[in-house]
């Protein structure tokens, strides 16, 4: 073993930290998908270090798993973008505020 | 010597890919236009490729290439081209009052609580799951095949069924409107409240 | 008799079921046939109702036509259905009233969905009364919210939404209580043993810590409070009465107020003896307000249908005093006070509603003069009345003296109390029928017609219950002492409350 | 008969299902009859008893007859049972004979009213409910029969219940009734408290042993229910507004029959009440006073009904007197004598009534001695006799009961001497003012008339018309055909009228032949002796005492009669010593309006538009309202924008991962 674990999962912290503050901040819907995929990737990171120490596979399959609803995901994600924009061009996150109470 | 070496090597391997997850991932938070941000997310999404190789994730490496960066980024691009290029936003201003220093103090907040916590790693059991070592003569891509198509059949299958639906719901959402009635063409800007978008986004649903 | 295979009394529930079913399955443009297929299920359920009450095994203290079904087995739950002689009369009241209900008044609109929920209605109330598994009674009990929720706002007068609403969340607050109740009842006293709902087996039980059971006791009571209602929750009953259909306030007053006070004896009572013995001076308290106050705010009330309801709010205290005087003659009085107050207040309340039929008002101050031109009408409506004031050889008179006799012998004050109430309700009665009957008409009072031979029809079954009780009340009570007796003794065992000797005195026969 | 005792209520009870049944389609005057008839064959049912009883031995004289069990529960048990002794059946025959009487008078009297039917429903109920009164063999049953005979009150008071008096008047009754049966109630109680039955018998019987205070308590209760239905002070107030009523239920009820209902309770709870002498002490005061104070106002009344409606209560309180000084017999030979003269006084003043087209007022009458000739010599004979004049009946009665008073207490006989002085003041003031002087009705008829002629859309024709129905407003009087040829002169009633008054005139006249004061004459007394046994008061007077207080009652009387005679036949004066206070009863309406109604009134209102309304459904809806605005502010939280909301599920997250960290001691 070279790198300790730690090390990606602090890494992976990192990664997975910035990607929130990404949703928290931007406004156009379209990044804050991005910023989504960054957590993503910082939790796939995360599997994939612990299956290499704790030696098991499961952590790989579900990696996996987790790339396949993100692909799913994207593709309805980016189909509603597509039809808020078709209406209404430029829309930020905060444009849609319907549902105030 | 040689293992130092190794090490060295694996270390630097590791420094690298950090910083280019990290500065990738940092882009697409600061950058006000989405096609460097989308650019960026490629960056990360490369060095997170990288760090699946480092350890021995052969073929979700490959996947995070082609899946991730071929097909998906691919995707918000062409979204972003489709819904126009130049619409940057104004990251210098935050309509939502203390929105962003909030966000970002809980992120620090988060970041320190999970890092303490990885260190104090008591409550993780070490309890196996059903896929087996990962270490062992098999190839990656056969250990992992294995694993999920015997183990994860069941998920996997059903994962499938969630692309159907998915393929389908994307369809139906971007379908386009069918024409409406002569008389409400003078309305002008049909969807110029949010309500309004919201009601039609309804509309594409039925 | 009662050994017999046929599950009758399952069968009764779930005829009004099957008939609203079929109701809903009928087409909507033929209100004929709905009103038909309606009244005839009741019908059929009433006859049911009363061939138990011949069938009715006098001398039998336990519940009888007992048929039981596993259901949730887990849990204890099972379908339990039985009847003894506290139920057995607000059953046969039940059947009664709800054919009377259907083809009494006339429906305004949607005859379908009406019939169907009044059907719905009737199940659920059938189901209270013979539940013994304390679970399905809480369904049965919940499940009568509904279709007369939907009644009330569904064909009521002008402001039925809020008295809906009231009507609605107030109950279920009140339920709310009784669900933790049954739920802490049903494991506490489990300990170890399997955990039942079944209500036979949990008054054998009764294992809960004096403390812990005066709680639980608090919880159905406050439950059954509401629905009674007892003062001071009782705000809901004058809404929900005055914007009522005439129906819906002929079946709220005459069946849904007897859950109450049928669950407080039949689930506070019997299943917590001790706290109820405790507990007695407060109810008696709340109870003996009550039935004051009520008659003193209906002595002001402007309209008719609120006035009837806080005679209401009186009435039903005589019940619960009766209930916690915990003697013989309080309790059986109190059950069959149930019966009479459904039968006189429903009688009111279809009066009140053929008045409404004719002039649009309920207003008291609108209306003078009816006895002139509605002579029979005003005939019926006396009659009625005076059972409702408590007038020896009607049916009030009865159930009240027997409540305040077997008050007084226990504790005295209260009934001396709760006897002024008796002064108040003639004073109220008298006074608004005054208004309403007597005068010279004016105005759209001269020339009303008089009742037609189907309202006439409609009252004669009231007419001649509220007589024959008076008369000879004799047979019911046969039917109630057994059961009440049963229940008394099991108080006396558990606890250190004694009946009076008076009481139980059996005197030679001197015949 | 003793046997099939039943019949004696049922038929009237018989009489008033056939009616309810047919009355309308039998129309007048078959109704009536209808009605007389049942309740003269119950009359005749009840003499037969009486025969029987008498051929009996003294100690036999009282037969059970057990029908069936009303209510059991337990050890509370009440059957439906007769009790036939001497004092019941004495009951039950003048109220039959005396109310077969009115029956028929009220066919001659009702003639012409559009509910001529419902009048005689009403009638034989109450005669139903009466005799269930005297004869049930326990509280509970006289308790039936009590509430009956007051619901058939408020039922005849209302009777023409178009006019807002009358309606008023019949409430009032009931209710006022109900504060007394609210004594009687709370009475039936502590009797099954203290002895387990309601029956006469097992009461009487455990009283022996029974803790004194508990008998007082039942007595004085009982006392209560009887002052309600016999209209002592306090509770007086609703039988001078009953005489809203028909004049033949003025007679039957309001004077003959049920308000003495009180009196005969007491009698039949006399062995309780020998027992309480702090009872009996109450009860004769309460009956002196009220007979002084309803005396008192009768002398200032110009309605020809008030004036006999304070008559009677005074009467009452004679005969309460009586029964608190110990002379049930005398009560009891004072309400024999008092029916028959009472009921005549009526009848008569129902007959002058009619016979002025309804006229009531005395002030607008005289000189009617020669246009009513049968009417004026009735009601000069029931006059005597309520005046104590010997020897028509009431001259014995009375002296029997101011004799017992004079044993209980001089006090209490002085009263009951002035009382008996004012009462033959009135009285003759009455048949002065109506059957001698100058015919005033004839300077009155322009007034009279403009109230009658008010114009009616229900054009009813009344042939001879009844007095009161007139008042309401029918437009008889008016029509041409009304009155044939004798336009707006008095006349003479039909026989079927005048009958009864001379039947009952003949009573009042030999009445005092039950129970003379000589030894064996004292017939009833002889007869009532097994009911009141050992409780009976014997007085011990010499005969020189009787004699000497019978001359001054005599004196008494003429002395009242002379000045009367003074003032109206000599000095011709009309309103002589009639202070306002008086004719407002010493205010005492008034009273109870402003101490009673007033405040109940307001208390209602109070408890309705303010407890009720405010206070509770306040905190009902006020929880609501709590809801609701914590609702309000709290949706300002859900601001729409979707950052805020993950800014929201950051938070929580942070939060929890911090909550593990603490937890699993990270830190």
């Amino acid at each position: 073993m070279t790198v300790g674990g730690e090390w990606y999962l602090t890494l992976a912290a990192a990664l997975f930290t910035i990607g929130a503050v990404g949703v928290l901040v931007r406004r156009n819907v379209l990044v804050m998908f991005m910023c989504v995929e960054l957590m993503l990737n910082a939790v796939n990171l995360t599997f994939v270090t612990f299956a290499r120490m704790l030696d098991d596979i499961g952590g790989q399959s579900l990696v996996f798993f987790v790339l396949v609803v993100a692909a799913a995901e994207v593709v309805v994600g980016l189909g509603i973008i597509v039809a808020i924009f078709r209406r209404r061009a430029g829309a930020t996150a905060d444009d849609l505020h319907l549902l105030k109470g | 010597m040689l293992l130092a070496a190794a090490t060295k090597v694996d270390a630097g391997v590791f420094v690298a890919a950090a910083v280019i997850v990290l500065s990738g991932a940092i882009g697409v938070v600061i950058s006000s236009n989405p096609v460097h941000a989308a650019l960026s997310l490629v960056l990360t999404l490369f060095g997170v490729a990288v760090l699946f190789v480092a350890q021995e994730a052969h073929f979700l490496a490959a996947v995070q290439v082609i899946v991730y960066a071929g097909a998906i980024v691919v995707l918000f691009l062409f979204v972003i081209m489709l819904i126009g290029v130049d619409r940057a936003e104004n990251v210098r201003q935050e309509p939502l009052k203390g929105q962003r220093p909030i966000a970002v103090l809980l992120g620090i907040v988060a970041l320190a609580e999970i890092l303490l916590l990885s260190r104090g790693a008591d409550w993780a059991t070490g309890a196996r799951s059903l896929g087996g070592p990962a270490s062992g003569p098999q190839p990656n891509v056969e250990k992992l095949a294995e694993s999920i198509f015997t183990r994860y059949l069941f998920a996997f299958e059903i994962t499938s069924v969630l692309l159907v639906i998915a393929v389908v719901g994307a369809v139906t959402l971007v379908r386009k409107p069918p024409p409406e009635p002569a008389g409400d063409e003078d309305d002008g800007d049909v969807a110029s409240t949010p309500e309004a978008a919201v009601g039609a986004m309804a509309e594409g649903d039925a | 008799m009662n050994d017999l295979d046929f599950p009758i009394l399952s069968t009764i529930i779930l005829l009004p079921v099957v008939a609203a079913a079929a109701v809903a399955l009928l087409p909507k443009n033929r209100p004929d046939v709905i009103k038909l297929v309606g009244f005839l299920a009741a019908l059929a359920t009433g006859v049911l109702t009363v061939w138990l009450a011949f069938a009715f095994d006098v001398g039998d203290a336990g519940y009888q036509f007992v048929s039981q079904h596993n259901w949730i087995e887990d849990l204890g739950i099972s379908w339990i259905v039985g009847v003894d002689g506290i139920s057995l009369f607000l059953v046969v009241l039940t059947g009664v009233l709800f054919p009377i209900a259907l083809v009494g008044p006339k429906v305004h609109r949607d005859v379908k969905s009406y019939t169907a929920w009044m059907l719905v209605l009737e199940a659920g109330c059938l189901g209270s009364f013979l539940s013994l598994d304390l679970f399905v009674f809480f369904l049965f009990f919940e499940v009568t919210l509904v279709p007369m929720y939907f009644i009330i706002g569904g064909w009521g007068y002008d402001n039925r939404v809020y008295a809906s609403i009231k009507f609605f969340l107030y109950t279920l607050f009140g339920s709310a209580f009784m669900l933790v109740g049954m739920l802490a009842l049903v494991y506490l006293s489990a300990k170890g043993r399997p955990v039942t709902f079944d209500v036979r087996e949990l008054a054998e039980r009764g294992a809960l810590a004096e403390n812990t059971a005066r709680w639980v006791f608090l919880a159905f009571t406050a439950a059954f409070a509401v629905k009674i209602p007892l003062f001071p929750v009782h705000t809901w009953l004058p809404d929900a009465h005055t914007e009522a259909p005439t129906a819906g306030s002929v079946i709220l007053a005459g069946v849904l107020l007897k859950l109450g006070t049928y669950g407080i004896l039949r689930f506070g009572v019997s299943l917590f003896p001790s706290a109820a013995v405790d507990m007695a001076p407060l109810l008696l308290t709340l109870a003996t307000i009550g039935i004051i106050y009520g008659a003193l705010v209906a002595t002001v009330q402007k309209d008719l249908k609120r006035l009837v309801a806080y005679s209401s709010v009186a009435h039903l205290g005589f019940i619960v005093l009766g209930t916690f005087a915990l003697t013989s003659q309080g309790v059986s009085g109190g059950v069959l006070q149930m019966v009479n107050h459904g039968l006189s207040t429903g009688a009111l309340f279809l009066l009140v509603g053929m008045i409404y039929e004719r002039r649009h008002t309920r207003q008291i101050s609108e209306l003078n003069g009816l006895q002139k031109s509605m002579p029979i009408m005003a005939a019926v409506f006396t009659v009625v009345m005076l059972s409702s004031i408590g007038l020896p050889g009607l049916n009030g008179f009865v159930g009240e003296f027997l409540v305040l006799t077997g008050t007084f012998i226990t504790r005295r004050w209260w009934a001396v109390v709760a006897t002024g109430g008796v002064i108040l309700a003639a004073l109220y009665m008298l006074w608004a029928y005054q208004r309403v009957f007597h005068g010279t008409p004016t105005g759209d009072n001269v020339g009303l017609p008089d009742m037609t031979w189907r309202e006439r029809a409609v009252m004669a079954p009231l007419l001649v219950l509220i007589v024959f009780l008076g008369v000879y009340p004799q047979p019911v009570l046969d039917r109630i002492n057994p059961s009440v007796d049963s229940l008394v003794s099991r108080i006396e065992k558990a606890t250190d409350h004694r009946q009076p000797a008076v009481a139980t005195r059996h005197e030679v026969d001197d015949e | 008969m003793l046997d099939n005792a039943f019949l004696i209520p049922l038929l009237p009870l018989v009489g008033f299902l056939v009616l309810v049944a047919v009355g309308r389609r039998a129309g007048e005057p078959a109704a009536g009859w209808i009605g007389a008839s049942a309740v003269g064959a119950s009359f005749l049912c009840t003499l037969v008893a009486f025969f029987e009883l008498l051929g009996r031995e003294h100690e036999a004289r009282s037969v059970g007859d057990h029908l069936f069990t009303w209510i059991q529960v337990g050890g509370f048990r009440v059957d439906a049972g007769l009790l036939l002794d001497p004092l019941s059946i004495t009951m039950a025959l003048f109220v039959t004979g005396v109310g077969f009487l009115i029956h028929l008078y009220s066919i001659g009297y009702m003639h012409g009213d559009e509910r001529f039917s419902k009048f005689f429903v009403y009638l034989n109920l109450f005669v139903f409910s009466m005799l269930m009164l005297i004869l049930g063999d326990s509280l509970l049953l006289t308790f039936l029969g009590w509430e009956g005979v007051g619901a058939c009150s408020y039922l005849l008071i209302s009777f023409w219940f178009e006019r807002e008096s009358a309606a008023s008047a019949g409430k009032k009754a009931f209710v006022v009734n109900r504060i007394g049966d609210f004594g009687f109630m709370i009475a039936m109680f502590l009797c099954f408290a203290t002895f387990g039955t309601l029956q006469y018998a097992g009461i009487i019987e455990g009283a022996e042993g029974a803790p004194q205070t508990t008998l007082t308590a039942i007595a004085l209760l009982l006392f209560v229910g009887a002052c309600g239905k016999s209209a002592q002070l306090p509770l007086f107030v609703w039988l001078p507004d009953a005489m809203e009523g028909p004049t033949p239920v003025s007679a039957l009820i309001h004077a003959a029959t049920m308000v003495t209902a009180g009196v005969y309770l007491m009698a039949r709870v006399a062995p309780v009440l020998a027992l309480t002498p702090d009872v009996a002490t109450t009860i004769a005061i309460v009956g002196a006073l009220t007979a002084f104070f309803a005396a008192t106002v009768a002398c200032a009344q110009n309605d020809i009904k008030r004036v006999l409606a304070y008559s009677t209560i005074s009467q009452l309180g004679y005969m309460f007197l009586a029964i608190g000084s110990g002379a049930y017999v005398a009560a009891i030979f004072h309400m024999v004598t008092h029916a028959f003269f009472k009921a005549l006084l009526f009848l008569g003043a129902g007959s002058v009534i009619h016979g002025l087209h309804d006229e009531q007022d005395m002030k607008r009458m005289g000189a009617l001695r020669k246009w009513m000739p049968v009417t004026s010599a009735t009601f000069i004979i029931g006059w005597l006799a309520i005046a104590g004049v010997p020897p028509f009946a009431g001259f014995w009665s009375k002296d029997d009961i101011l004799l017992n008073a004079y044993e209980k207490s001089p006090i209490l006989w002085a009263v009951g001497l002035l009382t008996a002085l004012l009462t033959a003041y009135y009285m003759a003031r009455q048949v002065f003012l109506v059957f001698w002087g100058a015919e005033r009705w004839r300077d009155a008829p322009a007034a009279a008339n403009a109230e009658l002629t008010e114009p009616e859309p229900i054009a009813v024709d009344h042939g001879a018309g009844s007095a009161d129905t007139a008042v309401v407003g029918h437009a008889a009087h008016a029509g041409p055909d009304a009155h044939g040829g004798h336009g707006r002169e008095p006349h003479e009633s039909p026989w079927l009228m005048a009958g009864p008054l001379v039947v009952l005139a003949a009573l009042s006249v030999v009445g005092g032949l039950i129970n003379l004061p000589f030894g064996s004459w004292a017939r009833l007394e002889h007869w009532l002796e097994p009911v009141f046994g050992e409780s009976l008061h014997h007085v011990e007077a010499t005969s020189g005492t009787k004699l000497t207080l019978a001359a001054v009652a005599v004196l008494a009387a003429l002395a009242g009669i002379g000045f009367a005679y003074a003032t109206f036949m000599k000095a011709h004066r009309l309103d002589a010593y009639e202070p306002a206070i008086l004719k407002r009863a010493w205010g005492i309406d008034a009273l109870y309006a402003a101490v009673i109604v007033t405040p109940g009134r307001a208390l209602s209102s109070f408890a309705a538009y303010v407890v009720d309304a405010k206070i509770i459904d306040g905190v009902v809806n006020g929880l609501g309202t709590v809801v609701r605005g914590s609702g309000g502010v709290l949706r300002k939280v859900q601001t729409g924008y979707v950052r805020n909301y993950a800014l929201g599920v950051a938070f929580g997250a942070t939060l929890l991962l911090g909550w593990v960290m603490v937890r699993s001691g990270g830190v």
